[in-house]
């Protein structure tokens, strides 16, 4: 067991998935010999062979259409797009087949696909290359979506997707593609999908986030820890279909939360959540529900998107507003 | 200036507009049966068609989609494949699921707006009609790769419009079939309009066969108000692709004589002399012409097939409105595999909304 | 003045704008000699001719991109999508292009396009044409998204969007394109955008919603009138930039909230609303956000169809949840 | 069968590989002024490149698009171009761009990371760069039929690479500029690779040319290596679509010798053979070949233009490092024409959280 990069751990649970189903497939740019512009697929045709890992031509429209195809012929492919920039195309396919293939034609076809992209800010990218839209899939009826934290998340919740007899969208944030990293047993053991994580455990106050936002918020939970207070901290994980089960129960204990991510706030996940608090918690809420987001525009280029994403302050002045309320 | 590569398009058609042979015949259709096979699927079709209408006309089907005048299209289609092939059809191409096994029950539940339609017990791994226009195309060629991976010899056949040709997933998809190879058979119903959108407004190209160009795959012209010439030419290709030869385009050359679906008043946009002129040209006539000109068809078949056909339709319409709704809570016990933890309190409020 | 339908009106502003200013153009499928397939565009190529009134070809994913290019020219296309079924392949542009590109270079290019849909559902249409997907377009920057509630609206509206300088998504609840009608001045005044309506004035509960479930919402506000609860109830009409401050200050007075809208459950419009009261106005709530909405599957084929919209007796249900609570 | 239709694409080169011309040159080959204008755009592109490469290598610059190899295809079609036309290009076309009077510190400013880049203070109507492939196909569109509508004798040139020709959008752009016969070029720069994706799994079509087909438009293949051709076979197409004749795809077939960007490694998957072979094609060695063939060009020429362009190359770079980032409150403030209400208290936030 060595420490491995989120990154890698991603190209494991593939290799593994490949190794143990043989109508688990890949799909997509660059993927080949190439390994994906993240390497996320290196050296798996070299593995697998050019029949299951496919370098597709550049057609956006089509890929997850064809995974609808491939996936009613009882295959599981997994289709990456480069970048989530350039996944809006799928939307089509994903709203109008995938989520509903199952529903359509009352379980006779099914759609056990994943589509996989990286997602997020702050590796310095060009235009196009630092969204989060992952609320727009969140919204679709009949499809999962699932965004990992670490490299053993990554490792258990795509081998769980992988294996899900349903669609799954599965974002990675590419901010910790590379860092920090974390010992994995390649043991073949799927994360739970649907399912929260509390990552860190607290009385305080609850902070729920995904993805790679869950570095600034674990080091405000520190930061506070420091100072007396102890934040829970909550993996959100399965953005859809949403465990609000998990994150009303901490917020009965705690009275206090805030919610972080990194794309847009308004119709962002987060305002989800904190519409499930607004209902089923209100009775514990002690303050108001912290939301720390983007802001509602484009994400700038990268001399500023420092200034576009949360950052640990200002999470921390948001929690602290939170937590000042009385 | 050096020539680099060179096309042509070519049209085939067997029979003229009164059933009389232009050219020698394919195999299949020296035999008798066969044809009067053919012939009954379409008027078979035809017939469904009507009842299908006239049940929307007075409300008790929603929406529907005639091919009145298009029947050689689907029909020619579906005979051509085999059994295990796959079927993803538009939502004109009644006629070819007929031929393939669907219900007539199932599609009227469909239309009437049920999703037990999809279910077909038929051809279990044909697709379900498709409205989004072309977004069916990729799942053709998924359903190829499928073959073209476990090196099954199936072929995948997808039928759409005119108009379904402007749309970028279906070049996609013809795209990819061609550096693929996959088994896959693309056919054009033809069928001159796409709603109000005449044919010359949906491209400048003088084919659509042609479409297959830009996909570096063959593309070939039909007659298809000519079920001959639809069976042979979509044969050809389906055993090509079968055959590891990789895709076809087939653009088949019709016209729809009814409205664009029952929601459509296509008097608003078109001649009634341009309607007029087409039925002159329309499949089942023309056939019926061949099959009596060599004496296989009697008025007596006739009329016996008219009277089975009505009969097949009354007994599938009588099905249909007899079914029972579906409970309510079915919504969403088909949506995944299994009902997440997060959707029960939703379940439960769709039983506790509908309780009587 | 005489009494028309949204439809009618719809028609009414366009032919208003177009009248008015000579930049503003059609495009879409079957809007010109058909006039659409709502009639929306009834009788508009007759008197404006087909340069300014545009078949085009059967290309969805084209359209948005084909009007980002006119408005960069200094033209105001309004582009039909026939059902909002189809518009998915539009997202593409519409996140990577229109709502961008005023910001990407600074003002120098910009889109003032709208983007006009029938959504929704209720009137027994096939598979595709009964969703209601407000929400994906709502979490996109830069854009806008108006739904009218009523011929008045309708009128106003659109014609404030089409003069808007920025791109405008713009949809129209088919299930009240015939009924009710509504007396209407042609007289060329637009209606405000970024704005909500208070159409009825109540001091118990709110009730939040926009599009045709002002239908039921009104008719529930007077069910619950007869028995002495007065309920004030909100048309959202511009869903983004959201007017949280008309909300916020109806509720700072009821101190309790219904919101109802016919898209799934969750991501909906109604979440970013029910965030905002979790945020700025939890001191004023009295009890949990109600949220009656559809739910988080495919809209059923006709038959059912009636079971996945929200009702009457559904609003009543929760919004006597809602008063109840102490 | 029948023939209906037959399609040919021709090929276009001037000068081979060593500059001799192949055939007579157009009329604007004649002028050495011309020649050399082209040859300069091509050197201080290629210079350029080679500066941002560096920049991006040293930390001071972010992912960096080089078109070595390639300049003769943006050289060629800006210089086909009139200035009132308009340029959609691809990411890959600055050489174009830098002709059309767009500054260098500009393009240095967009790689940067900073949105002024896009705010060109050359031609005010030229679209900035386009990164998601192919999505700028529709908006040449779009600007060809504003053009059409206002009369106006303009032209809207959109280039994009092999990989482009693959996307939906792309097919669609083209026929719709088809069924309108609108005033647009389309260049593809087939540059024989989309990252690591070869020309001949992005589809089977022999050339790129014929996708025109299926769109029902004119396509033509040209040297794109050959500044000349380029220059001219595009500037035909321009004035072509200029007198209401039409659009036009033009395959200008090139070479990509370096990464695909600074963040590839192509050795990873492309033959270091393959790309010294291609080296022998390169355009600038073939003009300056052809021009001092001609007595035209000289040493000291070559010297003195190297040092001009080092020096401009330089100046911009020195400019471009020395601007002051953008107020962060600027992110909000362009978004829309004026700051939406809603919006007033994030941009107090952004406001608030960068105070120093
Ligand atoms: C993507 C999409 N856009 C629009 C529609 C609405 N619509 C239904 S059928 C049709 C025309 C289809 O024309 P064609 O492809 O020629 O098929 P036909 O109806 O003539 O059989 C349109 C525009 C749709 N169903 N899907
Ligand atoms: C829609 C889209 N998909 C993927 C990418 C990532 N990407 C950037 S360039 C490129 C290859 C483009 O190839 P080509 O069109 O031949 O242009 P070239 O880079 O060779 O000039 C890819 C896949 C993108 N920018 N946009
Ligand atoms: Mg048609
Ligand atoms: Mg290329």
């Amino acid at each position: 067991m060595s420490e491995i990069t989120l990154v890698e751990a991603v190209r494991l649970a593939l290799a593994r998935a490949m190794e143990e189903d043989e109508t688990v497939l890949l799909l997509g740019e660059d993927i080949g010999i190439d390994g994906g512009v993240f390497r996320a697929t290196d050296g798996l045709i070299e593995r697998f062979g050019e029949r299951r890992v496919m370098d597709t031509p550049l057609s956006e429209s089509l890929f997850a259409g064809l995974a609808v195809g491939l996936g009613a012929q009882g295959f599981r492919p997994v289709v990456e797009y480069q970048f989530m920039g350039f996944i809006y195309p799928a939307i089509d396919q994903v709203v109008n087949h995938a989520g509903r293939l199952r529903n359509r034609t009352r379980g006779r076809l099914t759609c056990p696909m994943v589509i996989r992209a990286p997602y997020g800010g702050g590796i310095h990218a060009p235009e196009h290359h630092s969204e989060s839209m992952e609320a727009l899939f969140a919204h679709i009826p009949g499809i999962r979506v699932v965004i990992p934290s670490s490299p053993a998340h990554a490792y258990g919740l795509l081998l769980a997707a992988i294996r899900d007899p349903d669609p799954v969208v599965f974002l990675e944030p590419k901010r910790i593609y590379r860092a920090p990293k974390e010992e994995i047993a390649d043991d073949g053991v799927a994360t739970p999908l649907d399912q929260c994580f509390t990552v860190r455990e607290g009385r305080d106050v609850t902070l729920i986030t995904w993805g790679a936002m869950i570095i600034e918020t674990l080091a405000a939970a520190e930061t506070l820890a420091a100072e007396g207070v102890e934040a829970e901290v909550i993996d959100v994980a399965t953005l859809k279909p949403l465990d609000m089960a998990t994150i009303l129960s901490s917020v009965e204990r705690t009275g206090r939360c805030a919610i972080i991510h990194e794309a847009p706030l308004s119709g962002g996940v987060g305002a989800e959540i904190a519409a499930g608090l607004a209902n089923r918690g209100l009775v514990n809420l002690l303050a108001p529900v912290g939301r720390v987001a983007g802001y509602d525009t484009v994400m700038p280029l990268p001399r500023l998107e420092i200034y576009y994403m949360p950052t640990q302050e200002r999470i921390l002045r948001t929690v602290r507003r939170v937590l000042a309320y009385a | 200036m050096t020539q680099v590569a060179s096309f042509t398009i070519e049209h085939t058609r067997y029979l003229d507009l009164r059933g009389r042979p232009t050219q020698p015949l394919p195999a299949f259709a020296e035999n008798r049966d066969v044809l009067i096979a053919l012939y009954k699927a379409m008027v078979l079709t035809r017939t469904f068609d009507a009842k299908a209408v006239s049940l929307q006309r007075t409300g008790r089907l929603g929406t529907y989609a005639s091919s009145l005048g298009q029947e050689a299209v689907p029909v020619g289609v579906a005979a051509a494949m085999r059994a295990e092939d796959v079927f993803l059809p538009s939502f004109r191409e009644q006629g070819g699921q007929m031929l393939r096994g669907v219900r007539m029950v199932e599609i009227l539940l469909y239309w009437g707006g049920d999703e037990r339609g999809s279910d077909f017990t038929g051809p279990r791994e044909d697709f379900p009609i498709c409205v989004p226009v072309g977004t069916h195309a990729p799942h053709a060629v998924g359903v190829a790769h499928a073959f073209q991976l476990r090196g099954e010899a199936r072929v995948a056949v997808c039928v759409f419009g005119d108009g379904a040709t402007s749309r970028g997933d279906v070049y996609e998809a013809m795209n990819l079939a061609g550096v693929q190879r996959l088994p896959v058979v693309f056919v054009v119903n033809n069928n001159q309009w796409a709603i109000s959108v005449p044919r010359a407004r949906q491209t400048a190209a003088e084919t659509l066969a042609q479409k297959a160009v830009a996909a570096g795959i063959p593309g070939i012209q039909v007659d298809g108000n000519d079920v001959i010439a639809v069976r042979q030419v979509v044969g050809t290709a389906i055993e090509q692709a079968r055959a590891g030869e990789g895709p076809t385009l087939v653009e088949a050359l019709t016209y729809r004589l009814s409205d664009h679906t029952t929601a459509d008043d296509a008097s608003r946009y078109r001649d009634d002399a341009e309607v007029s002129a087409r039925w002159k040209e329309e499949p089942i006539t023309r056939l019926r012409q061949h099959l009596s000109d060599g004496g296989q068809w009697t008025k007596t078949d006739e009329e016996t097939l008219i009277g089975d056909c009505s009969a097949q339709v009354e007994a599938a319409a009588s099905e249909y409105l007899a079914t029972p709704p579906l409970p309510t809570t079915s919504m969403l016990d088909h949506l995944y595999a299994t009902l997440p933890a997060a959707l029960a309190e939703q379940r439960a409020e769709v039983e506790e909304a509908t309780e009587p």
